[in-house]
């Protein structure tokens, strides 16, 4: 009943945003379950990319601050414990030890939330790419999300951008809101790292895209 | 707007500087001022503001009058006289133990009320004969009771400015023990040993010639047991909070006040010693209630908006540059009230530019607390002299705090402008 | 219990304003007069429940 | 000595002046009342003390209406006036009373959670006593009150406030912030007590979510927004995205772990109910604006407030439009009306859905038609808040 009234509820938006003509250009690409949601830089933008998960309907689970190790531990992620600042949500259903296919970032620094789960800069741009690394050696797909637009952009060199950069160019797949991609950034990195990237207009059109890269 | 309210704030400080000039005291010159401000903003006078406003500091004022009116029980039963007696006598050999003794003293009550001023009533006039024992000149006597008074009043667990602040900030006042703390003690030995050491303690002998003699009935338990019973007080609500309804502390000073005079070996007239500390008390209290009055006209007039939006508009590093002087000052002129007034605004600014709020109040309550030795209020300084028994020149006891006053300055300053670094002191 | 507490509370107002006001009448300097209606005032307003 | 005499009898009618002008006119917003018309989907009423006797003829009680559709569904509790110096909580709580229509579930609306604090105003504040708005009959009048409970029904304050059950120690004048007060205590001091009441209600009630409707400073960072705990991080969130992209920017805030005594804490903490915390941007409320009028709280216009916005150092948009009280209190409704769209489609068997004039309409039309004459209601609708 509730995944029924949640499907008809985004499949009223997937004609939506197809009508709008803003599902972006490039067809996205196929990716697999089970799929870990997490953050590059612990900005509320994890928020939102579970939540447009919820709604479209989709299993996953979610931990903002996942080490390497614990990624490859698979479902349940091994030793986690949840905590301040550590949060572990598993809604994938799947078996704990399987391992993930997909991994969907949700890209934005924020001092604050950094600071609640005890990072810095630094240490949070180490961990991605670690988990990067992983992600490319054990094919699992990985898929880069800037949902928050102008405001989670910033001058070169500040945590914003560095953030970007380090998981950005390593993506197999780039979803950006418009006014994220006001200086056509990401188009560049796109273009370099040759992943597809789709443009949106409003974030909630990513409900859409994830729809079509599950189904 | 902005012509007009600036025209306001001239026509007040002109209303204040022609009722000093016209011999009218600090206090009816404040009221003068909030007056003037009130008419020219063609709001005439306005009975239910005056009366409002009148009503801000009362909670404070009934910890003044309570916590003055026990001291004076524990003084005029001869408590004091023993207690220094004793102190003295036991310690005067050990100059460095003494000193650090008077310094706690002086930090536990302002620190437990967050009221530097019930240090100074509580302690205050105590530590000063002791200090005078040990051969210091009045004018360090004075500036060390008024500077420890300060610390008192900025040290943990409650410190006034940080919870006017973070409660209009919806901060939560978590975090501060360590940010005040650390400070407080580090600065507190400063200021002690930097006193301290200076002048030659007299010969045992000698200064207990000069102290009073305590009346034949005191013993220890006389003196202690009301103070016990105020610790008490302020204890058991923290250690059990749940236990019993809110008591407030002018309760625990009534009651610790009523067994002092109970347990008198004197007989004591408390109706004429109330009445002596009411009168004692009267600028004190007129000051707290008049800045209440005229923070309320700035409210209504605009003032006190064109005032604050005047210190976050300015560049980082002027605000910098200028809390130094702009802090104290503040709390010079309205007291607590320049936390509500700066803090809040200055706290979000401050905060937006990644600083963190816990050491930036932190330090920024140390710069508030110099104001209170500033006019008009002076709010510690008059009551050090007071307590003290200070005779100088009121500016003399002020310009003799210069070094530690530095000091003092720099570190508050330097943990507002490092508060992000000094973010792992919050616990 | 907390309304004894309250009650105490009005009763050390009562006492202060008591002060206040016998203070007024006996001063002879017209300022000190006023300061002590100044302070009288709020605790007047407490004790009469209107603010 | 006669100049004595007469600077004593000068000040003495100051002095009575003050009192008895000054003490009159704050008697009477202590007594005055407002009037509410019970609108069509109101299906009952309640006082806040049915859950708590103890709150029985304390200034603390309050009332409660209770719109029930009739349909099976989930219940919705929607808080105004925590804070009664945030008036257009309020506002927006007697136009859900007034117009609001239950189409499943049921809502319960408290017009003034925290009706001791609505009958004094802020020493120091320089707050107008009444606002006043215009409709078709006259005007819908409302008490301007204090963030915090009026100290004549809780006093005295503590040193230091200890929050229940934490122990998390907060400014002392919180204890009368019955937005620090939650989860409460029955046997506590009056704000304990209110939110006591309050937690109990949700259980006895089976309330599934919570809105706690507030006005924020502009020059504080959390304004605009809806502040959520993580169980209602996606349904705050996608509410907030589809209003952003329909009617106006909100966005979400999550509830940090360490602030207790908040409801969108402490009612995700002790009880099933979701809480959510809704702020909209009020510039009365913030330090550096011009005097304190009516008309300020009212349009929302302050040439200070602009200057700051024009230094960047608001943390919302602002301009000559300002931020009036009909953008204020339809934002809350709206945003109640969208979280209670996403909390059913997460909540088939729980549903809560409500039709009721908000943003866009009060917006395009005043607030003015949104309430109705108590002259002219029908008898034994009229309820004096």
């Amino acid at each position: 009943m509730k995944q029924a009234k949640l499907k008809v509820f985004s499949a009223f938006l997937c004609l939506l945003a197809y009508g709008l003509g803003a599902a972006g250009a490039q067809e996205p690409p196929k990716a697999s379950l089970p799929m870990l949601s997490t953050s590059a830089g612990q900005s509320s933008g994890a928020v939102i990319v579970n939540a447009l998960c919820d709604r479209s309907g989709l299993a996953y689970d979610y931990c903002d601050v996942p080490t390497a190790e614990q990624l490859a531990a698979g479902v349940g992620l091994g030793d986690f414990k949840t905590g301040e600042g550590f949060h572990l949500v598993s809604k994938s259903g799947a078996a704990k030890g399987t391992p993930y296919k997909t991994v969907i970032f949700a890209v934005g620094a924020s001092l604050k939330g950094m600071g609640a789960s005890g990072l810095s800069i630094d240490t949070e741009i180490a961990r991605v790419k670690k988990l990067v690394d992983y992600c490319k050696k054990n094919k699992i797909m990985v898929v880069a999300v800037h949902a928050e637009g102008k405001s989670r952009r910033g001058k070169p060199g500040s945590d914003n951008e560095l953030i970007i950069d380090a998981i950005v160019p390593s993506a197999d797949y780039v979803i950006v809101t418009a006014d994220g991609n006001f200086d056509g950034r990401f188009d560049a990195i796109a273009k370099k790292s040759g992943a597809p990237l789709s443009v949106i207009k409003q974030s909630t059109e990513l409900t859409a895209i994830l729809q079509k890269m599950f189904k | 707007m902005f012509t007009h309210v600036a025209i306001l704030l001239a026509a007040m400080a002109a209303a204040f500087a022609l009722a000093k000039l016209a011999k009218l005291s600090t206090e009816l010159s404040i009221l003068a001022m909030a007056l003037v401000g009130a008419l020219a903003a063609g709001q005439g006078i306005p009975l239910r503001h005056l009366a409002e406003g009148s009503v801000a500091y009362l909670d404070i004022c009934l910890i003044f009058v309570t916590a003055t009116l026990f001291m004076n029980v524990v003084k005029e039963a001869g408590g004091i006289d023993y207690l220094v007696r004793k102190v003295f006598i036991r310690f005067h050999k050990r100059r460095a133990v003494l000193l650090v003794i008077l310094m706690l003293l002086m930090l536990i009550p302002g620190a437990l009320t967050g009221a530097g001023s019930v240090s100074v009533l509580v302690v205050g006039g105590t530590v000063a004969l002791v200090l005078r024992g040990l051969g210091l000149k009045d004018e360090h006597v004075a500036a060390m009771v008024f500077l420890l008074a300060g610390l008192s009043a900025v040290a943990p667990p409650v410190n006034i400015w940080a919870m006017i602040t973070t409660a209009g900030t919806a901060i939560p006042y978590v975090g501060f023990e360590l940010p005040l703390g650390i400070p407080v003690l580090a600065l507190g030995l400063f200021v002690t040993f930097y006193y301290g050491m200076r002048g030659e303690a007299r010969d045992l002998g000698s200064v207990l010639a000069t102290m009073p003699e305590p009346p034949a009935g005191m013993r220890a338990w006389r003196v202690g047991a009301p103070f016990l019973l105020l610790a008490a007080f302020i204890a058991v609500p923290r250690i059990w909070p749940f236990a019993l309804p809110t008591l407030g502390l002018p309760i625990g000073f009534a009651a610790s006040g009523f067994l002092a005079w109970a347990l008198s070996p004197r007989k004591i007239d408390i109706l004429r010693l109330s009445r002596e500390t009411m009168d004692q008390l009267l600028p004190l209290l007129g000051t707290c209630i008049i800045v209440g009055i005229l923070l309320q006209v700035m409210t209504l007039n605009g003032v006190r908006g064109l005032l604050s939006l005047s210190i976050i508009s300015l560049p980082t590093v002027a605000i910098f540059l200028l809390l130094p002087v702009a802090m104290p000052l503040s709390e010079g002129i309205l007291t607590f009230g320049g936390a509500a007034v700066f803090g809040i605004p200055l706290i979000w600014t401050l905060n937006s530019i990644g600083l963190n709020p816990v050491p930036a109040l932190s330090g920024l309550s140390l710069l508030w607390m110099l104001g209170d030795a500033l006019p008009p209020t002076a709010l510690i300084g008059r009551l050090t002299v007071q307590s003290t028994g200070y005779a100088g020149r009121y500016w003399s006891f002020v310009k003799s705090c210069w070094l530690p006053w530095l000091v003092i300055t720099l570190t508050g300053t330097l943990m507002v402008v490092f508060s992000k670094q000094l973010g792992a002191l919050v616990l | 219990m907390a309304s004894v507490i309250t009650l105490l509370y009005y009763a050390l107002c009562v006492y202060i304003a008591a002060f206040l006001a016998l203070g007024f009448a006996r001063t002879r300097d017209w300022q000190k007069a006023a300061l002590q209606l100044v302070v009288l005032l709020p605790f007047v307003l407490r004790v009469l429940r209107l603010k | 000595m006669t100049r004595l005499i007469f600077a004593k009898i000068l000040a003495a009618c100051l002095f009575l002046a003050c009192l008895v002008g000054g003490g009159l006119e704050m008697r009477g917003l202590r007594t005055y009342k407002e009037s509410l018309v019970k609108g069509p989907g109101v299906t009952g009423t309640g006082r806040l003390s049915d859950y708590l006797p103890a709150l029985k003829g304390s200034w603390g009680d309050t009332n409660l209406y209770f719109l029930d559709s009739g349909k099976p569904g989930g219940t919705a509790l929607i808080l105004g006036g925590t804070h009664p110096n945030e008036p257009s909580s309020i506002v927006a709580a007697f136009v859900l009373v007034e117009q609001a229509l239950p189409e499943a579930g049921k809502l319960i609306v408290i017009p003034h959670y925290n009706r001791s604090g609505s009958t004094a105003t802020q020493p120091m504040g320089a707050y107008p006593q009444f606002i006043s708005i215009k409709t078709g009959w006259g005007e819908q009048k409302f008490r301007m009150g204090d963030r915090l409970a009026n100290p004549l029904d809780q006093w005295p304050d503590p040193e230091v406030y200890v929050h229940y059950p934490s122990r998390q120690m907060l400014s002392n004048v919180d204890m009368r912030n019955v937005n620090r007060t939650w989860p409460g205590r029955a046997d506590g001091a009056l704000a304990e007590r209110i939110g006591a009441a309050a937690m109990e209600l949700i259980r006895r009630e089976k309330v599934d979510f919570v809105v706690d409707t507030h006005g924020a400073e502009l020059l504080y960072p959390v304004t605009n927004c809806i502040v959520a705990p993580d169980q209602g991080a996606s349904i705050a969130q996608l509410a907030a995205l589809d209003l952003t992209a329909t009617e106006f920017e909100v966005h979400v805030e999550p509830s940090p772990a360490k602030f207790r005594g908040v409801s969108h804490r402490e009612i995700a903490d002790h009880s099933e109910a979701v809480p959510f915390l809704l702020e909209s941007p009020d510039p009365f409320l913030d330090q550096p604006t011009g005097p304190k009028t009516e008309a300020l709280e009212l349009d929302g216009k302050d040439e200070f407030l602009l200057a700051a916005a024009r230094r960047g150092l608001l943390f919302t948009d602002y301009d000559e439009k300002g931020k009036s009280m009909e953008e204020r209190a339809g934002r809350h409704i709206s945003v109640s009306r969208q979280l209670a769209a996403q909390w059913s489609l997460f909540n088939p068997e729980r549903i809560v859905a409500f039709s009721c004039p908000g943003y866009a309409e009060f917006v395009a039309n005043g607030l003015g038609p949104y309430f109705r004459d108590p002259a002219a209601a029908p008898e034994g609708s009229v309820v004096l808040e």
